[in-house]
Order: C-alpha cells, then structure tokens, then sequence
C-alpha cells in the first residue's frame, strides 16, 4: 500500500516516540522500562501494524511538537491533549486518554482557588503548570498574568513548590495529580477535581503534519483494539476511563476552542 | 521551517523583559559571587588547617560540579531543611557560589603578585593586618584582577540560561515559553543567541579597556 | 518499597552516557581547539579570519543557545543530528572555542629566539611546528585543557534539557518515580565531582609524562 | 653607665637544616652607629630582620629599652611567647629601610610618609603631612610630596624610604644594604642623606652595607661577621687599618680587589 | 682574483621611522674570518640577522655565492621578491649561531644537532647521529650528548649551539656576541673552540663580538660600525693599533677604559 512512513517504520523494527515524565501517563520502572498508559497502548497498537518496537524518550511537553517537526520523534504518546491550535499542528490519532484537570492545594484550600478564574481573580495566587502544557494556556486564557503563571518542569518540582509555598495551585490532570499525592503521601495537601471551568481533554497519538497515512493506519489498528476490549484492559489499571475516550472523537475535540 | 521577521518583532517585547531578568541576575550573581570569592580566598589562606581545609574542599567540589545540578539542589533539596529561596534569590545564589570559587582563585593570584617587600614594609611601618590588607595589600591586588574578574562575569552571565531549569523567567525561559506556546523554535532561539552574541561583542571591547586600565602595574 | 539499587542502575547508565559525551565532546574540542588556533596563527587573513568568527562566536553566544540551537533548529535547516550528537556538537565546538585561546596563547609564548633558530637550520614552518613549537607548546595547554574538560564535563548536564538520558536525566526521571530529590541529586554531584577529580588526576599524569627530562627548562 | 637600648642574648636562628645565627649575643649602647660588614650570606640581613619582627628566633632572648622584645611576662610565672599586640607594642621603637625600598606604589610620596603615623598613632592628616613635608624636606624630597613613586629615580625611592621609616620617630633605625640595588651615580645623594641624619640626630642606627668607606665614615663601631657569628668588632679604624683576624683581613683584602674604597 | 662569496650591495633597513643601516655595501670573501666591531646600536646584530634572512630589508641587493639572496630572477623578465622556497635553498650555505644559544629546550644534545640534517636534507639517522658525535667531539660535548639543554652550563649550551649550527655544513657562519650572555669564567671555552674552527676548516666567518683581544686573533679583517654604516676596515693591527678615524679611536679608547683587554 501506499505509506512509506509505515514501511520505513516496519524496515527498522521501530518506532520512536516521546513521552513526558509524569506518571501514570508514563512510567519509567527501576529497569529504565518504560510503560504507563500512552506508551502501552503505542506499542499495542504498533505491533498491529508490524513494528515490533517503540523505542521511548522522555521531554518536556513544550518540546515535544518543535521535536515532532523537528523529526525528532515519530510519534507523541505523552497525554498531550487535543486543542483547536494542537489540532493545526500536529496530525492526532483518535482520542485515546481522556481526563480532567485539577489542581493541587494545600489542605482546606486557604485561598479558595477551585477554578482557573477564580487565580485571575485572586490578587497574588500563583500557579504552576508545565511549560506549553494544556494548564498553561487555560491559567493564561483565564487571564491570569503571565508572572503569576509558574512553569515548572515536572511533576515533582510542582510538588515540591507547592509544599514549600512557593505556588498556590498546581495543576495537572486528575490522574496525575493523584499519583503525584500517592507518592507525596503528604496529608497537608488535597486535590479539587475536577476543575469546573476546564474541559475534560483528551489526548491521542500525534504525529507530524504530512504522515496522515500513518496516523490513518494507526487509527484503524486503535478502533480494533478499542473493539476488542484489549483497550480497555491497558488504560483501565492506571486509572483511565476507555468508555471517556470511545465516547467522543478527533472531530469533536479538536473543533472546540 | 522559514525565518519570520514579523514573529521576531512580536516576541520582543517579552524577551526583552526577560532579558532584564538575565541582567539582574548576573548583576546580583557578580556582586554575590565577588564576596564569596574573598571569603574563599582568606578562609583558604587561614593558617589554621581545620578552616582552610573544608574550605579548599568545598571549593573544589562546587567548581567540579555543574551549576545545574547546584541550582536543583538549592532550589528543591534546601526548602526539606527549611530554607526557602525563591527563584531569582536561588538563581544568584547558585551563580555566586559557583563562580565564588573561581573569583576565589583569581583574589589569590592578585594577592599573591603583591611583593613580599609590601608586607614587610607594612610591618616596619607597624600596621596591623586589619590595615595592612585594607590599605596597602588590596589596594595593590585588585585593579589588576579586574580583567580576570570582569571576564568571569561575562562567563557568568552566559550561564544565567540555566536559572531557567529553576523557573526564574529569563532570556531563555521567556524564549521558551514563547517557543513551547506557538511551536516554533527558530526564532525565538535565534534571537537569544543574538541577544548573547551582542553583550559578549560589547563586553569585548569593554575587557580590551579594562586591560589597558589595570591590567599592568607600575612599581 | 522503592527499588533503590535498580533507581541507581538508571543513574549509573547516565552516567556512562555523561562520560561518552565529555570523551567525544572533548575529542571534538581538541581537534576545534588546533585548527582554530592555528587558525588565528595562520598567516592567510582569510583563515585567521574565520578562525576569529568561529571562537568569538562560540564564545559570545551561551553554550545553552548552541545546544537548543543544535537540537531543535539545525533538523528544520535540514541537518538531522541524533539528541547524542547535537550534544557533542554543541559541547564540542563550545569548549573547542576556549581551547583555541590556549593553543594560541601557549604558541605565542614560545619565545621568538626558538622561531629563529628553526630558520638558521631552514626547517620549514611545518617543520618548525611539528618538532620544535608544538612539543613544548602542549606542555603549556595542558593546565587549560584540564580546566576546559572539567568545564565540558559540567556542561554535559544541560544536555538533560534537550531529553538526552545522561546523569543528569536520570537523577529527574528517578525524582519523578520515587518522590525522592536529595538521593538522586546527592548521588550525582558526587559521581560528577569523581570524574572531574579523575580528569584533574589524568591531567596532572600528562604534565608529568610529558615534561620528564625537561627539567628546569620553562616554569 | 648606662644600659643598652639593644641587648641580644645567645640567640640563634635556622632555615630548615641551615644554622644562619648560632648563639649571637651583642648589644648596643643608645644613640650608637653600628656598621656590619662581612660576607655575602654570612647573617647581616637575618639580624636586621630579627630586630624588625620579620623572621622569628629559634632561641635565645633580645631586650630593646629593657624590655623583652619576643617575649612578655605572665603574670610574674615566667616568660611566654609575644603576642602580636606586644609584639607592636615594641615595634614602635624601632625603622627599617629596605634594599629594594619597598614603598607603596599605590600611595604618594607624602601619603607613603604619612599612612603609618595616621593609622598607627592617629595624627591628624594635617599635622601628619606638616610633619612628612619636613621629613621630605631633610631628604630633599619635598618637591617631589605629590609624586607617585614609579615616577622616581632608586635614589629617590630610596631617600622617601628613610623619611617613611623616621616618620614613626623611632628610637633605633635599621638600614640593610640600603644603596646596593640603585645605580652608581645615585649612591652618593642617598649616602648624603644618611650622613646627616648620622649627624643630626641620636637615634641609634644599625647599617648593614658593602660600601666599606661609608661605613668608615658613619659608624662609631664596625662588626665583622662571619658564617653567623661576630668575629671582630672596634672602631673603624680597628677593623679598616689594623684588622687583627685572619678572616676579616682576607675579607678586606678581597673587597680592595673589587675596587671598593675603603 | 675570485669572485666574493657575500657581497652585499646597497642595502637598506629601517625599523618604523629608525634608519639602522643606510646604504650599506661590503664584500666577502670566500674562507675569509672577518669581526665586525662597533658601539651599540650600530646595526651589527642587524646585519647578521639580515643574512640569516630573520629580517627583511628594505633595499639594496645581496648575493651570496653569484646568487641573489632576497630576490630571483622571474623567467627572463627581471627580479621579484623571492618566495619561501628559494630562500629556504638559499639557507643552506648559512648558519648562525645566537647570544642566547636558543637550543631546544625539550630535545638532548644530540638531537639539538641531529635535528635539521634529518628533517631538511632526510639524513638517516644512523649517518646524522654519527656526524653530530664528531662535531660534539670537536666541541668538547661528546660525553654531554644524551644530556638535556636544561643540564648545561652556558659556556657548554654555546658549543652545542656552534655543533648544531655546523652540523647542517654552511659554507658561511655568522656569530653574534656568542659570548657576551656567559659568566666570565666560561668565555675561555667558547673561544677555544672557535679559535680551533677558525683554523681547521675554511668555512666563511662573519663575527660581531665585544672581546676585542678576540677578535685581533681571531680575525682576517675588521669592520669597525658606527650608526649603520662602515667607518673604517682594515686588518685587525691596523684597526686595534692605528685606528685612522676618530670615532675608531674614542670606542677604542673607551672599551679599553672598561677594562676589557685589546
Ligand atoms: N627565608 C630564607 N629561607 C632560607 N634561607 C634563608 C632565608 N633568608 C636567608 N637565608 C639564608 O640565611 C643565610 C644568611 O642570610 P642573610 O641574608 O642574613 O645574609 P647577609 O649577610 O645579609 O648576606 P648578603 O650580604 O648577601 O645580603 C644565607 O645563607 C641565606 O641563604
Ligand atoms: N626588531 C626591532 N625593532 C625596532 N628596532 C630595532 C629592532 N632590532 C634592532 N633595532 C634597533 O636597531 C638598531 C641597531 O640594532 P643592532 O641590534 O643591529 O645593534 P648592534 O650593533 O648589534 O648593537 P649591540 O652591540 O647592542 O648588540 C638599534 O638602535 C636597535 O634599537
Ligand atoms: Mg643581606
Ligand atoms: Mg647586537
């Protein structure tokens, strides 16, 4: 057929795709073994089309689509979540993770932040999301001020500043945040999810504009494995709803704002 | 990916407020890093072993460690002792330390260039070490470490990109974040870079005259 | 329970990569250091020239700007460079700047009688370099060059931004596993201080292979 | 009689293996010119600079005024090791003038004269420079006071010295070999300088020199050394006309040789 | 009569505005051993090294055997600048040997003279190692061959210095003030061993030196220099007893009251 992409994919046995450090999208286990929901079901559905392997690198999400262009990566399996602009630039797959966000607060939530306008509105509260990431531009769109608006690297660096009182808020999805206090086991902090002026975003598979055969191939193999219930066997112990993802499509997400 | 002059003139704004962020920061790290530096060199020279010695140790292990490593280490290890810094003050903090020990170094080969003559005529004229360091040692130590020390800074002040793995929002950061939010790198790198070139050009020159100025005694 | 030793494996295959890029970035940095430095040396204005571009710019622009440069700019403009080898690229040419200096500035300080007696026994300026500037030249870099890897060494942990797994990276990625950041840090400042002491050891073993039987002869 | 203003008691002083003063004793009586001649390496310098605080002694004692100089009392139990605040304390009383001059480059002619008084006895700047422009006046320096000196000739540097060393008006000045680094021509205004300040003045004055007729001329008495101890002292005209040991006539002879006058 | 092996034709040089030789013409012949004396500053040193070609002229030509040195002849039509390569076959009948013996530090003794034989005329080592051995002899130096430049007095540096020069045979060797860097009690040696030269071979000598007494033995005729050009030549009784010019005579008169002997 006609997808010299997948054939130069089958030729090297591999793909190469780019994930973040932040669990349970990913994990990396004491091995350096790399699963967590995104690169699971890459490679599921990767082995459905003849490549054997995915070979993982751990980046930032805001370098994730200059990687992509930069053909750095093959793929993005990182729960980056699908936006009109991310829609322009990258070519996504069918949703495959779908969450919510929330923020993490300290305990009683002392400034009574529960919603992205509600830190606009707040004269000094800080919050921390990563750099390029989905949080990012919601605190930006609700019109908190640039200044206001920490990037911090990784989930533990949030964490971290959070407990120190460096930030008021942190803010990623629901799961995330979840591991990031089971890890943390710190009952000073609690979490409000979801965040009520925040979609539920999904995320899917994204590929450089320009391999949309790719992209075609890999959303047959993803509708097989959906069908099949293999789906939902790999995201479901990590805490992701298949029934949020097969619910909605590309179309849906990437047409709202 | 094409170069998109428009782009450049949109982001300005931004990165020059970041590049503010870059200038304080090496301002406040020189300063930081000009004290330390002393502290260094007269703790090391101190007669007593169990001061010069940590001391010496200390400084060889911060300046055979990278400065990223210190800035994670000062800004995410510190706050579990209690110590909390914000970004900006960890930033300078971490550049002071670290080049504090090269400072340190450059104070020693002034002092050391200082004819033993000088402290020998500062004892005949009965001065007290207080005085002798304070009017007739330094006096003659620093105006010729001031190329040294000035092409420290400028070191200095192209490591400040670092501070943003430590969310202090400077050049670089802003750069990125401009890069992260509009997927393009080209431009916003580029300019940086442009950014970087020009103060070290400038600075150059600067160190040229700074030469000319100190660099020779006369005795 | 974490699984500590398997975490510190991780950090000990970022180790090996930290220590793949400082030997092949410092390759790289000897190998830019001669030919820039001769290159300023060269009596052909056009190569002294491009030498002079070359350093200055590597040496004006932060080695941060080159790596982000390398890595997520020069694909676009159609060079395909693996995260590994726009480190080395980066590091390499960075650190190679520096070097130049030191070639040329240990050339320069061999004295003129040593040029002149090379033309009372008509070697030519090949000649001259090859076996009577350079072997004692090279004893006088080899402090810089010590210096210069050791600064290589500490630079390869910004290759962590641009995702390469060295130590740096790997001390992260565990912080993000395991919750912990003082292990994993404290873990790596460590292991960078061992090898900066190695290079320091390796270094002053050169100086003393190299300078046997020339006692007395330069200080 | 009266006492000495410098006693030296059996002191001795090494460098690592080398014995440069074994168990030296001398003393010398106040307002006395003292000239110490001998060989290269044979202990002069070491003296002076015991004298001044600059090397420390192996053993032995040296009492300036009475007054021990490397050690102090402790409460009647004994003596003990100066400290440093005793060790200024007797510094005080006591110049050097150094071969190589040593002044402060950084600082005037008159700032060289006046820093020591202003810091170490607060004199007022005013009355420090009235009296370093006299000072400068008696070395015939005092329209050069706002000179910096790399912008004079060894024989001047040297002449600000001597006003710098007597600005602390010390009771016992030390001069070591103060003409030998300055050009032939501009030995005799320095040695001029010393002439008068010989004559002028009854502060006691040590001079460690190679010029043999200065030291004739200036000194009330001449010691030989040799190999760190004394081994001839008298008059001048002892030592110069009618040196009675073997290694002080050998010494001369060889001096003659050179073309010094002595 | 044969044709002179240098002959140096209206040369001139200048550093920046300072005009050290000005239209300077002499003659060489071939075996000849010939002084230059003169004050300093006459432009002695500068005639060697122009030889040597380390320093550019100005003007004027120079040939060596017929042959011009600075310049060559470009097919038929005239004289250009020479190139690198002419004049590195032109240095082939030259040699020099330094004040400062300029050895290489970080090479022994033997391959200090073995150096250029083996890089510029490809000599085997064998054969290179075997000629240096005899020229080390000649210089006294045999049993110094292994050690390094460093271990060596002056006076032992120089004679490597004069080997290494021979080593590569020029046909003409220049020597400038070969003696005047060492300690008094080393010049004997040097001059033995270029007293020895002067007589065993026939190799052209061009001498600038400060030892007059030298140079009356040494020489064949003398050039007397004064602020770059030739005052007065002659043979060495000529110059040293009847000086005719009267500046011949005053820095006659002075070295002599310097004490050097004539
Ligand atoms: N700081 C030092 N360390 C080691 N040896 C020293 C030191 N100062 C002096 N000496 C040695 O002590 C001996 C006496 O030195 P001193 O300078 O007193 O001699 P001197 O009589 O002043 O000689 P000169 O006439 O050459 O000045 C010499 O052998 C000298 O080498
Ligand atoms: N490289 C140079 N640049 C500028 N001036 C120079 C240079 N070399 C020599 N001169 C000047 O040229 C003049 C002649 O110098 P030269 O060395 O030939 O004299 P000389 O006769 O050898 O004197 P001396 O007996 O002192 O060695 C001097 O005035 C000297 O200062
Ligand atoms: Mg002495
Ligand atoms: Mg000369």
């Amino acid at each position: 057929q006609d997808n010299p992409k997948l054939e130069q994919l089958k030729e090297q046995g591999f793909a190469r795709i780019a994930i973040a450090n932040e669990p349970p999208f990913t994990a990396v286990a004491a091995d350096g073994k790399v699963s967590g929901a995104g690169p699971d079901v890459a490679k599921a559905v990767f082995e459905r089309l003849g490549v054997p392997e995915v070979a993982a690198s751990i980046s930032e999400y805001g370098a994730m689509i200059p990687g992509l262009q930069a053909r750095r990566h093959d793929v993005v399996t990182a729960g980056l979540f699908m936006k009109k602009d991310r829609c322009e630039a990258v070519a996504y797959s069918e949703p495959i993770l779908c969450d919510a966000e929330a923020f993490l607060v300290k305990k009683g939530n002392p400034k009574g932040l529960n919603t992205f306008a509600d830190i606009a509105a707040h004269a000094d509260a800080t919050i921390g999301a990563p750099g390029g990431g989905t949080e990012e531009r919601l605190a930006l769109d609700a019109g908190v001020p640039r200044d206001r608006v920490v990037v911090v690297p990784d989930g533990q660096s949030g964490l971290r500043m959070l407990q120190d009182g460096r930030l008021d808020v942190y803010s990623l999805p629901v799961l995330s945040i979840s591991d990031l206090m089971r890890l943390a086991n710190d009952d000073s902090l609690e979490m409000v999810a979801p965040v009520s002026d925040a979609p539920v975003y999904c995320d899917g598979a994204a590929f450089r504009k320009g391999d949309e055969a790719l992209r075609d191939a890999f959303d047959v193999e993803l509708a097989k494995l959906k069908e099949s219930g293999e789906f939902a066997e790999i995201v479901e112990p990590y805490g992701f709803s298949a029934a949020a993802a097969m619910s909605t499509s590309r179309e849906k997400l990437c047409a709202a704002q | 990916m094409e170069w998109d002059w428009e782009f450049v003139w949109q982001i300005m704004p931004t990165l020059l407020e970041g590049f503010k962020i870059t200038i304080i920061a090496t301002l406040l790290g020189s300063v930081l890093a000009a004290i330390v530096g002393l502290l260094f060199a007269v703790l090391r020279r101190s007669p007593n072993p169990y001061i010069a010695r940590p001391i010496g140790f200390m400084a060889e292990f911060i300046r055979g460690t990278p400065l990223l490593v210190q800035l994670y280490f000062l800004f995410y290890v510190l706050p579990s002792a209690g110590i909390l810094l914000s970004p900006l003050v960890a930033g300078v903090i971490g550049l002071g330390l670290h080049y504090g020990t090269y400072v340190a170094e450059v104070y020693r080969g002034g002092i050391d260039n200082v004819p033993r003559g000088q402290w020998e005529a500062a004892k005949a004229c009965n001065l007290n070490p207080l005085q002798t360091w304070v009017h007739v040692i330094l006096p003659q130590a620093i105006p010729p470490m001031i190329p040294a020390l000035a092409n420290y800074f400028i070191a200095m002040f192209k490591e400040t990109p670092l501070l943003s793995a430590i969310t202090v929002l400077e050049l670089m950061n802003q750069a990125r974040s401009i890069a992260n939010t509009n997927y393009r790198y080209i431009e916003p790198m580029t300019m940086v870079g442009v950014f970087f070139l020009v103060i070290s050009i400038i600075s150059v020159f600067g160190l040229r005259w700074l030469e000319r100025r100190y660099g020779r005694v006369e005795r | 329970m974490i699984d500590w030793s398997g975490y510190l494996g991780l950090i000990l295959q970022g180790a090996l990569v930290t220590v793949q890029l400082t030997l092949m970035g410092c390759a790289l940095a000897l190998v830019m250091a001669f030919i820039a430095g001769f290159g300023r040396l060269s009596q052909i204005a056009a190569l002294r020239w491009l030498a002079t571009v070359y350093i200055e710019f590597f040496r004006g622009t932060s080695i941060f700007v080159q790596l982000f440069w390398a890595y997520f700019v020069l694909p676009l403009l159609g060079f395909d460079l693996t995260s590994m080898q726009a480190g080395v690229l980066a590091l390499g040419l960075n650190v190679g700047a520096y070097g130049a200096e030191a070639v040329r500035g240990a050339v320069q300080s061999i004295g003129r009688e040593q040029f002149e007696a090379c033309v009372a026994v008509n070697l030519s300026r090949y000649q001259t370099m090859r076996h009577v500037i350079l072997p004692q030249a090279v004893i006088l870099m080899l402090p810089t060059f010590g210096n210069n890897a050791i600064e290589l060494l500490k630079a390869t942990a910004i290759v962590s931004l641009i995702s390469l797994s060295d130590m740096t990276f790997q001390a992260q990625v565990v912080r993000a596993q395991t919750g912990s950041t003082l292990i994993p840090f404290a873990t790596i400042l460590i292991l960078y201080f061992a090898m900066a002491m190695a290079i320091s050891a390796f270094m002053r073993w050169l100086e003393r292979r190299l300078t046997r039987g020339l006692d007395g002869v330069r200080s | 009689m009266t006492a000495p203003i410098i006693n030296i008691d059996k002191i001795s002083k090494s460098f690592g293996a080398l014995k440069v003063l074994d168990n030296l004793s001398m003393q010398v009586m106040p307002g006395e010119k003292l000239a110490l001649i001998g060989p290269s390496g044979s202990g002069k310098t070491t003296i002076l600079r015991i004298l001044m605080t600059l090397e420390q002694i192996n053993g032995g004692h040296i009492q300036i005024e009475g007054e021990q100089l490397y050690h102090m009392q402790k409460n009647g139990s004994g003596l003990v090791p100066a400290n440093e605040r005793h060790l200024a304390k007797m510094r005080q009383k006591i110049g050097m003038v150094f071969q190589l001059f040593n002044l402060f480059p950084h600082k005037s002619v008159i700032d060289n004269v006046t820093l020591a008084p202003r810091l170490t006895k607060k004199v007022p700047r005013i009355d420090a420079e009235k009296r370093a422009m006299e000072l400068l006046d008696m070395v015939g320096m005092a329209d050069r006071a706002r000179n910096m000196p790399a912008q004079l000739s060894g024989g001047q540097k040297q002449r600000v010295a001597i006003a710098r060393a007597l600005a602390l008006s010390p009771k016992i000045m030390l001069f070591d070999e103060v003409t030998s680094a300055l050009d032939p021509e501009l030995v005799e205004e320095v040695l001029n300088v010393m002439r008068k300040l010989a004559a002028e003045t009854d502060t006691t004055m040590l001079l460690v020199t190679h010029e043999m007729g200065f030291a004739h001329d200036f000194a009330d008495r001449v010691l030989f050394f040799d190999k760190g101890s004394i081994v001839e002292e008298g008059t001048p005209n002892e030592i110069f006309s009618n040196p009675k040991q073997e290694r002080t006539q050998a010494f001369l002879k060889k001096i003659i040789a050179a073309g010094h006058r002595v």
